[in-house]
């Protein structure tokens, strides 16, 4: 029943559009506007939303209530935290790099804006269908790093600075095994488009045929998203907040919300790519798609924190060598078992 | 008036050329090593928009010119891996990255 | 409770050894400052005594006197010992550092330097101020030191 | 890569130093060349504060140097000016005091357990820890009143009685205790990532512990059996069955174990003083205003973080004329700057952490 | 399910290569698990093996045209390189028998390797060797071939030289190494000059080309092509003169010699020009040196083998002296023979260097043969399956290795060709003796006191018992009068040899005539006495033959000698000829004239990028504004 | 061995996520103290016989206190204690004979300026001679207007 | 209306981002910076990549900005921290040359933009195919398999060198060099 509301919402707008006489490209054009708009909300609405989980699920797994005083049960505790935010002062460090520094926590929300426009979120629902969906999305999430750089860089701070270079190191460091993880992923489908990846799960998916990529995915996504057990680039107790350390008000918190942009790429990455996307388990259909694929996002949400909230922190050194020695041969490994296990099931013909 | 905005072969060929110009501008008169091994980067990229471009406008089947373009980042990549080790060499020996200080190819 | 000082033939063999040396009767010793360095050696080396752990090292301010105060423990044998140094010259009180046999002893010392103005001859570097601002004048624990200021009137 | 090293200030105002302490750092990169430690940013003069106190008025002074264990602060200084005064305390008194010193001791082992576990940053461990004290210091606020700053012990006794309610308070506190360690055992002991970052990492070898005049789990973590407990028992400690956990490596785990077993040693020896505790007064005979003879005195107790000594002197007045106190935590700290060298900026928190100083008793 | 692994037998190479892999990448920790994995992985591969073998042997086709997959590798140029697998009766043969006899080492090796601390590394290293030469055994061409012989080797250089701590082990790896690289190179050439000559290297399309290879070359090109290729398995088999690593490879952990001395390395050469035997068969004059080469090595090596006194240094020895037989039947024409005498000798000499390993196991190597004695009695089962092996080598019916000797001394003598005839008996006395002379001394006799043997676990005794098994009833597929072997592995066509009694008859006398005369000298004799006057009497033989004719001292002595000699003079030449006169004087030149261009150079890089961007910036000009003829006439004028 | 504690971990973390939870909603619910507790002062100014043993009993010169001689009598006028530099040790209240000084179980004691903290707990005129006082002002708020004390001298 | 009709949005897209590309391309060599220029040129090299989408050449975009964007940005960064030592606000600076090299510059431009004009209008010589990725990946595996193993080879080298040269000297190596 409500399968088809937003793609149904489209289809209306489109409608009135070109009934009043709007030209085909324009309308097109209009359309797409509204839905990368409509993704920005999401985007900011979830990260708010986010935060919120975040702290009562922290809470919860320390025998702790967390916020409870705004609005019911505390919702609107981060929404206040904002309010609270914007009206601090920003304070320009001294010696500060000032263009650059005031450039970057906006500049910081634009690869996953990016990135959420070619997620299928659900049947018939993507605001862009690109034919190299997967490799787009590892294009511009590689973007972010330099922005964490320059946002640690122009603090004129050397923990800033540390914390760029940490972030710099890891995230490059573990974008290698997180692309090799999805490899095997790709070469099973032979398609780079997410919406086709999606719809060869139908029968079975992915985490169940490709656990190695899966969790060498997961633990790479978990330091591309710098959060613990690879915090390295914010971890409070050596480097204070790492690039953030000099932002204050808003500034701050628009790095706080776009980490969790990042969560939420990683795990709708995630969803889609090994947990069958906007596909229902057991036929259960009269869930619509997209609340399926929220469930799945936000149960990889889930695990991410509870992993936080569980592990301590690993150091740079062995951040680094868990990431080479381990990591890259173990999705190098599952490329070649993939590969192998592609041309026995062939010759076999237990697959085509 | 009318506005015609049409996109052509040699679009892309001027845009290449006045990017190879700036970057080899930058080539010549940088005093900083890496700032010249960036403006080799430019004048590479300049390059691959050439190739990319008569890829489409001549050859759009057989993808030679992106092949070639492929090659070109690859060979790029080797090159600033390589030259920034060489700067980070020489500036451990002579605590400099000023190009005009290096003139050791004089005999 | 069980006692712990050191027996009293070793003494007696330590008193034989350093002539200028004192013993109290509940076991102290007081050793003069020019001997402290050799009788500390000896006591540390001396598989007998093996005094190997210097646990405390403070001073306190008398009318006539600086009285430097080691306490001293042997892991080896359990036995403890106190030494104590007396320094007559106020103004200047100087007393030779045991860095070179305790590394323990540099902070203690540069506490006690700092507190109580006592100069450790032979600390690697002039002992620094450790708990006190580098700019500040005067050594509190001393009788005759005073501090303006106070609790808001 | 040879490059330029660059200096870090860490603190005074750092999340992890647990206080107002700093460290100034050497780096190359994210190793560390030189470490040079800077304490004091918490002197409060203590020891020249008690000169114009009383005997008695020193007591909460002494709390607040090591705020996390303030009953075995209470005890050193007590002890100190008891041998002075060569007064007898009661044998229910002794007891008294064995049963709430341990109780301090496994809350300020807590608090070491959990914020090392925060250091490394397993946040959660810090709140499970913290959440465990409270129970002790509920305990402890029974007897005193107070949860952290207890002023309990008396020159001669303890100010007051152990309450009724107490009593089975305590023994289910204990009974809870072992699952209580498991936990943190599992959340953080077990943990693989959090060996990694502590195994093989800050090693103090034996004769280097010696040397610098270490004490207490940092210490016996190298394998020194040095507890006062055991070595030279003061007050009753003679009587009871316990064993001192000692480490191999001497590493940051060591040490870090060595302080939950030292918790589930503390729940045997509550135990059995439990179990022994007669009934009795419990002050001794004491004059109302306290004027010890002339002279000095020097007594140690084996405090939750190494061995803390409180030398006193007389002048026959009411008032001490000096009084030192030896902090572990101090002495501990002083092996800090060579024991960071050559590690990384993590490992210097977890350094750090793994000494477990109180900024309180550094500074003192 | 045959037809499976008729059409994957790729499978059966791929799966050793990945346990290799998943023992480096994840179990390298887990010892147990890696050698699990690496037996598991070898036994897969020898149930694949087997079901191939089974496919190829019930369908008589296979025998004339092979079963070739292969795909284009790359291609450059002209150069076209396949990649393939090629099944036919001789490989199918070899990959049963490399994979069964590799299975069993490979059980036998998780006890004797038990507890090593590179037990995972020591797997890895077995699986990766198996695994190249299963690939080499399967390859349908030439370079494929070369790369897996080139991995056999390395695998060998690792494994040798295992036991890194130990000097002589690496100086041993390193030998191994250097001379089987000095062959290689000749057997490389052979294969480049083949391929430009024939444009090929795909075994089935060279076997056509060569037939008729007057189209192509000459008999003196197609003689020194077959010399070449021969080089290469002189130095992997351990021919003279290139036979000095081969002993000296015993360094390494006795699964190691098993595996290289039975199965794998060394009979690579054999089965090459085996392989190759389209190219030989055309070239008489290199027959003849393949069959020269094969019959003096084995008498040098049985020659050296009977005075030695190292347990593993005798088999070794034996080795070099079998492999010498198989070339002998190559160069006298018999494929079948050889590779019949490959196959038998492949069961009871695995037999007998595991055995060997179990003598050393239990006498936590002690290897000195004299000092063993009466260990039968304290290790039943490997005294007994050694004396399976030492009855099959010295060739007493029915044990495997009478049938095979008896077919290659068979052909020999078929060949016309007596004298290498009588070499060959004569080694078989030999062998005979040294065999049996081991036995006697290990395994009978007064026990030492100082020895404490005790029998090996089962996973080392029962590789034992299976391989005596083989050793066993191996010859019966190949009697004189059922020839099953000969019906199936030949080259050209297959012929039926008739029984001939006397040779039949005369090598059991030999063969029971050194046994003999062993026992004579060795159990009969308490005190050895009679033995030892013998190597007095003949004290100049025997210290030549103990010191293995000095082989490797002439060796170092050319190098000292010659090479360096000859390095010396070419050094003063340098010195004062191309230096003093052509270098130096060239350079004053130079210099003086540099002098004068010295000032036009600043050094600075941009600077010459900018003079450089003004010449091409004036070339484009002349090339962009005039046409190209004159314009080339204008850039070529402009520099004159 | 690898892995094991990760997973034990998590499970830990798991299982308290449905645990009884620890902290209450403070400003609403609030825990007794225990009877011992070192709250906020209380005298009982019928007992108290402004004797000023608890003010010499303080280490840190909190209490400071006024009295007048009536009738004989030592009459209190003012009682004031600087809480901003109570350390509540106790040894006042152990030091009263006459068990008029008292802790009592309130906890919030928190103001918004440092100088509000302040406790007067008596603060009254002297009665005149032979009338027996009778108002008491108890004073359960802070004030402000206090009277200043005076500070020893070389103490921080 | 019809005015706007008449533009393709193709062409809009392409002379916005070759403006961009040009104007950071310039501010790379011109702002006194080094940091910033490493910043614009990462702009340059994401705004390129906009121009090969216009190219149909999605994969190429995919490729420019994951290769330059994402690593060769990275790396130059890294270089300038490991070896900054001065004023950052004066490390991108002009050497004696640069009147000369403009010249040249200039005449090289419009040699070429000259060159490039006179090639007219030229229409594709017909659609770029959808599928490319599946395209280039056999012409890379098939046809063009040495030049990409050489590529493949080159990195390597380019890596094992590049650690080479930037390994650490030993104290004692460095003294008997220096």
């Amino acid at each position: 029943m409500g399968e088809n509301i937003f793609v149904g919402i489209a289809t209306w707008l489109r409608g009135l559009l070109s009934g009043a006489g709007v030209p085909d490209m324009w309308n097109d054009t209009i359309l797409l506007v509204v839905k990368l708009v409509a993704i920005l909300l999401f985007i900011l609405v979830n990260a708010l939303w986010l935060v919120y989980m975040e702290r009562r699920v922290c809470a919860f797994m320390q025998s702790r209530l967390g916020p409870i005083h705004v609005g019911p049960k505390g919702l609107f505790q981060t929404a206040a935290d904002i309010g609270k935010l914007l009206g601090k002062e920003i304070i320009l460090p001294k010696g500060a790099d000032l263009l650059v520094f005031l450039l970057m926590p906006v500049v910081i929300f634009i690869p996953p804006l990016l990135i959420f426009g070619v997620l299928p979120f659900g049947k018939n629902m993507v605001a862009i269908d690109m034919n190299i969906g997967v490799f787009y999305l590892l294009a511009i999430a590689s973007l972010s790093t330099i922005i964490f750089w320059a946002a640690g860089w122009a603090s004129n701070n050397k923990y800033s600075l540390v914390g760029g270079m940490r972030s710099v190191a890891q995230m490059v460091s573990y974008e290698l095994p997180l692309i090799l993880a999805l490899l095997g992923v790709i070469m099973i489908t032979g398609t780079l488009n997410l919406n086709t990846i999606v719809d060869s799960q139908k029968s079975i998916w992915f985490v169940f045929t490709q656990p190695i990529a899966f969790l060498v995915y997961l633990i790479a996504g978990m330091a591309e998203t710098n959060r613990t057990p690879f915090c390295l680039v914010e971890g409070e107790s050596e480097i204070i907040a790492g690039p953030y350390t000099e932002y204050s008000g808003m500034g701050f918190a628009m790095f706080f919300l776009a980490e969790y942009a990042n969560v939420m790429i990683i795990s709708a990455m995630c969803t889609v790519m090994f947990l069958g996307g906007w596909l229902a388990p057991f036929g259960l259909d009269f869930i619509p798609s997209w609340l399926w694929f929220f469930l799945k996002m936000y149960l990889m949400i889930f695990v991410f924190m509870w992993v936080r909230w569980t592990y301590p922190r690993i150091r740079v050194d062995q951040l680094m060598g868990f990431g080479w020695k381990v990591l890259v041969p173990l999705a190098l490994a599952n490329i070649f078992v993939t590969g192998v296990g592609m041309y026995i099931f062939r010759a076999i013909g237990w697959w085509s | 008036m009318t506005l015609t905005l049409t996109v052509s072969l040699y679009h892309y060929l001027i845009l290449s050329a006045v990017i190879f110009g700036i970057g080899l501008f930058g080539v010549l008169s940088k005093k900083n090593a890496i700032a010249v091994l960036i403006c080799i980067e430019l004048m590479l990229n300049a390059i691959n928009i050439n190739l990319v471009a008569f890829n489409k406008y001549m050859t759009p089947g057989d993808f030679v010119g992106q092949l070639f373009a492929i090659f070109v980042i690859t060979v790029a990549a080797a090159e600033v891996g390589v030259g920034l080790a060489i700067i980070i060499a020489i500036y451990r020996n002579k605590l400099s990255v000023n190009l005009d200080d290096f003139d050791w190819l004089k005999w | 409770m069980a006692d712990y000082n050191i027996p009293a033939e070793l003494m007696e063999a330590l008193k034989g050894k350093f002539s200028g040396i004192e013993i109290m009767e509940n076991g102290d010793v007081i050793v003069p400052a020019a001997d402290l360095m050799a009788f500390m050696t000896e006591i540390k080396e001396n598989p007998d005594t093996a005094m190997d752990f210097l646990t405390n090292l403070t001073a306190s301010d008398y009318k006539d006197r600086l009285e430097t105060v080691y306490n001293l423990v042997s892991i080896t044998h359990g036995y403890t010992l106190t030494v104590k140094v007396k320094l007559e010259d106020k103004e200047n009180p100087q007393v030779p550092s045991l860095c070179p046999l305790w590394d323990g002893a540099s902070w203690q010392e540069r506490e006690t330097y700092d507190l109580m103005g006592i100069v450790f001859t032979g600390y690697p570097g002039h002992p620094t101020r450790i708990l006190l601002d580098d700019n500040f004048k005067g050594h509190p624990l001393r009788k005759d030191y005073q501090w303006e200021g106070g609790r808001e009137a | 890569m040879k490059t330029e090293t660059y200096t870090l200030n860490l603190g005074p105002q750092h999340p992890s130093t647990h206080g107002v302490f700093r460290i100034i750092l050497e780096l190359d990169g994210e190793t560390v060349v030189k470490a040079t430690p800077v304490p004091g940013y918490l002197h409060r003069g203590i020891e020249k504060l008690a000169e114009a106190r009383t005997y008695t008025q020193v007591i909460p002074y002494t709390d607040r140097m090591d705020y996390m264990a303030a009953m075995l602060m209470n005890w050193g200084y007590v002890a100190a000016v008891e041998k002075l005064m060569d007064i007898e305390v009661p044998e229910r008194a002794e007891y008294v005091r064995v049963i709430v010193g341990e109780l301090s001791r496994i809350a300020s082992h807590m608090i070491a357990t959990g914020a090392y576990g925060g250091d490394i940053g397993a946040l959660t461990a810090f709140t499970y820890t913290f959440r465990d004290r409270e129970y002790v210091l509920d305990l402890l606020e029974m007897v005193s009143g107070s949860r952290m700053t207890f002023s309990y012990f008396r020159i001669g006794g303890v100010a007051a009685d152990l309450p009724e309610e107490f009593f089975p308070a305590v023994r289910k506190f204990l009974g809870e205790l072992p699952a209580m360690c498991d936990e943190y055992d599992g959340l953080i002991t077990g943990n693989e990532i959090f060996q990694a970052r502590t195994k093989q990492v800050g090693i103090i070898t034996p004769e280097m512990g010696i040397n610098y005049s270490l004490s207490g789990p940092t210490l016996r973590g190298s394998g020194v059996n040095y507890d006062l407990r055991k070595v030279r028992p003061y007050g009753i400690y003679d009587r009871f069955d316990f064993d001192v956990p000692l480490g191999q490596n001497g590493d940051c785990f060591d040490r870090f174990r060595i302080r939950i077993d030292e918790m589930r040693q503390c729940k045997r020896i509550i135990e059995q003083a439990l179990d022994q505790i007669p009934e009795g007064p419990i002050m001794a005979k004491v004059p109302k205003v306290i004027k010890p003879p002339v002279g000095d005195a020097y007594a140690e107790v084996e405090s939750s973080k190494g061995v803390y000594g409180c030398y006193v002197v007389s002048d026959g007045s009411p008032k001490p004329y000096r009084v030192h106190f030896r902090r572990p935590s101090y002495i501990n700290l002083g092996y800090l700057g060579k024991l960071c060298e050559g590690w990384k900026i993590a490992d210097v928190i977890a350094i750090l952490g793994s000494i477990d100083i109180v900024l309180g008793e550094v500074d003192c | 399910m045959v037809e499976f692994a008729l059409h994957n037998a790729w499978l059966v190479p791929l799966l050793p290569a990945l346990s290799f892999v998943i023992i480096i990448f994840l179990t390298k920790p887990w010892p147990t698990l890696s050698g699990l994995v690496t037996v598991g992985g070898m036994l897969t591969s020898c149930f694949f093996a087997s079901l191939a073998a089974y496919g190829v042997f019930t369908n008589h086709k296979y025998a004339e045209e092979p079963l070739v997959y292969a795909t284009r590798w790359f291609t450059a140029g002209e150069l076209n390189i396949d990649v393939g697998i090629q099944l036919d009766p001789t490989s199918a043969m070899m990959i049963f028998m490399v994979t069964l006899v590799a299975s069993l080492i490979f059980i036998y090796a998780t006890g004797y390797m038990k507890g090593d601390p590179g037990y995972s590394v020591f797997f890895s290293y077995l699986a990766l060797f198996g695994s190249s030469m299963l690939l080499l055994v399967l390859s349908s061409n030439l370079l494929q071939m070369f790369v897996a012989w080139e991995l056999v080797g390395l695998c060998s250089y690792l494994l040798i030289g295992f036991y890194t701590h130990k000097i002589s082990a690496r100086e041993a790896a390193k030998k191994a190494f250097v001379t089987c690289r000095v062959a290689d190179f000749g057997l490389l050439l052979g294969i480049l000059s083949l391929q430009i000559i024939f444009g090929t290297l795909n075994l089935t399309e060279l076997a056509e080309k060569i037939h008729n290879f007057d189209q192509y070359t000459t008999i003196g090109m197609m003689t020194l092509m077959a010399v070449l290729v021969f080089i290469g398995p002189i130095g992997k088999s351990g021919q003279f003169p290139l036979h000095v690593w081969l002993p000296d490879a015993m360094e390494g952990p006795t699964p190691v010699s098993a595996l290289i001395h039975a199965a794998t390395m060394v009979v690579a050469g054999v089965y090459l020009v085996g392989r190759m035997m389209f190219l030989f068969h055309e070239v008489p004059s290199a027959m003849e040196l393949v069959a020269i080469t094969g019959a003096f090595t084995a008498m040098f090596a049985a020659a050296i083998a009977i005075t030695q006194r190292e347990i593993k240094r005798i088999l070794a020895y034996s080795t070099v002296s079998q492999l010498g037989y198989m070339m002998l039947a190559l160069g006298v024409g018999s494929l079948t023979a050889s590779m019949f005498h490959l196959w038998t000798h492949a069961f009871f000499k695995a037999l007998m260097f595991l055995g060997a390993g179990s003598v050393l196991h239990a006498l936590h190597d002690r290897a000195d043969v004299w000092k063993m004695g009466g260990l039968i009695k304290k290790m039943p089962i490997t005294g007994y399956t050694f004396m399976v092996g030492c009855l099959a080598i010295a060739g007493v019916p029915p044990f495997a290795g009478f049938w095979s000797k008896d077919e290659i001394l068979l052909a020999a003598f078929d060949n016309g060709n007596y004298v290498l005839f009588t070499m060959a008996a004569i080694t078989a006395f030999m062998t005979a003796f040294y065999m049996w002379r081991l036995f006697f001394l290990a395994f009978m006799g007064e026990e030492k006191a100082e020895n404490h043997p005790h029998e090996s676990p089962w996973n080392m005794t029962v590789p034992l018992i299976i391989l005596a098994f083989f050793a066993t009833v191996g010859g019966l597929v190949g009697t004189p009068w059922a020839p099953v072997w000969g019906e199936w592995i030949f080259y050209g066509h297959p012929h039926h040899v008739e029984p001939n009694y006397v040779i039949m008859i005369g090598s059991v006398v030999i063969g029971l005539a050194g046994i003999y005369l062993a026992y004579t000298l060795y159990l009969a004799d308490k005190e050895k006495a009679r033995a030892h006057a013998l190597a007095k009497q003949f004290s100049f033989l025997h210290s030549l033959s103990f010191n293995k004719f000095y082989i490797d001292e002439i060796y170092l002595w050319f190098n000292h000698t010659i090479v360096d000699g000859s390095a010396k003079l070419f050094y003063l030449f340098d010195i004062y000829v191309v230096d003093g006169i052509l270098i130096n004087g060239l350079a004053a030149f130079t210099r003086l004239s540099g002098e004068g261009l010295r000032v036009a150079q600043t050094g600075r890089l941009q600077n010459y990028a900018l003079v450089f961007f003004l010449g091409v910036l004036a070339l484009a000009v002349v090339l962009a504004f005039t046409d190209p003829a004159t314009a080339f006439g204008l850039v070529t004028g402009g520099a004159k | 061995m690898f892995g094991q504690g990760l997973i034990k971990g998590l499970q830990i973390t798991w299982g308290r996520m449905f645990d009884k939870k620890q902290t209450v909603k403070y400003p609403f619910e609030k825990i007794e103290m225990f009877p011992r507790y070192h709250g906020r002062f209380e005298l009982d100014v019928d007992k108290c016989i402004a004797c000023g043993l608890c003010a010499n009993a303080c280490p840190n010169k909190v209490i400071q206190l006024e009295k007048e001689k009536v009738d004989k009598k030592q009459f209190l006028t003012k009682y004031i204690m600087r809480i901003e530099y109570c350390l509540f040790c106790g040894l006042c209240v152990e030091a009263c004979n006459k068990d008029a000084l008292k802790f009592s179980n309130i906890i919030d004691m928190n103001q918004y300026r440092r100088s509000w903290v302040r406790l007067t707990l008596v603060d009254r005129p002297a009665p005149e001679p032979t009338e027996t006082p009778e108002e008491e002002t108890p004073a359960k708020e802070a004030k402000s207007e206090a009277a200043a004390g005076q500070a020893p001298g070389k103490e921080g | 209306m019809e005015l706007l009709d008449s533009i393709s949005w193709v062409a809009v897209a392409f002379h916005t981002l070759a403006a961009v590309a040009v104007i950071s391309a310039l501010l790379v060599v011109f702002v006194r910076n080094i940091v910033h220029a490493v910043l614009w040129l990462a702009v340059f090299f994401i705004s390129l990549a906009g121009v090969f989408l216009t190219l149909n050449a999605e994969f190429i975009a995919a490729i420019q900005v994951i290769v330059y964007a994402g690593a060769i940005c990275i790396m130059v960064v890294f270089g300038i921290m490991l070896i900054r030592r001065w004023n950052m606000g004066e490390t991108n600076l002009f050497n004696s040359q640069t009147v000369a090299a403009a010249g040249v510059v200039a005449l090289v431009t419009m040699l070429s933009a000259f060159l490039s004009f006179k090639s007219g209008v030229v229409e594709p010589a017909g659609d770029v195919p959808v599928n490319q990725v599946e395209s280039i990946a056999t012409a890379l595996l098939t046809k063009y398999v040495i030049p990409f193993e050489v590529a493949a080879l080159l990195l390597l080298v380019a890596l094992v060198g590049a650690i080479f040269l930037a390994k650490e000297v030993k104290a004692d190596d460095a003294d008997s060099h220096s």
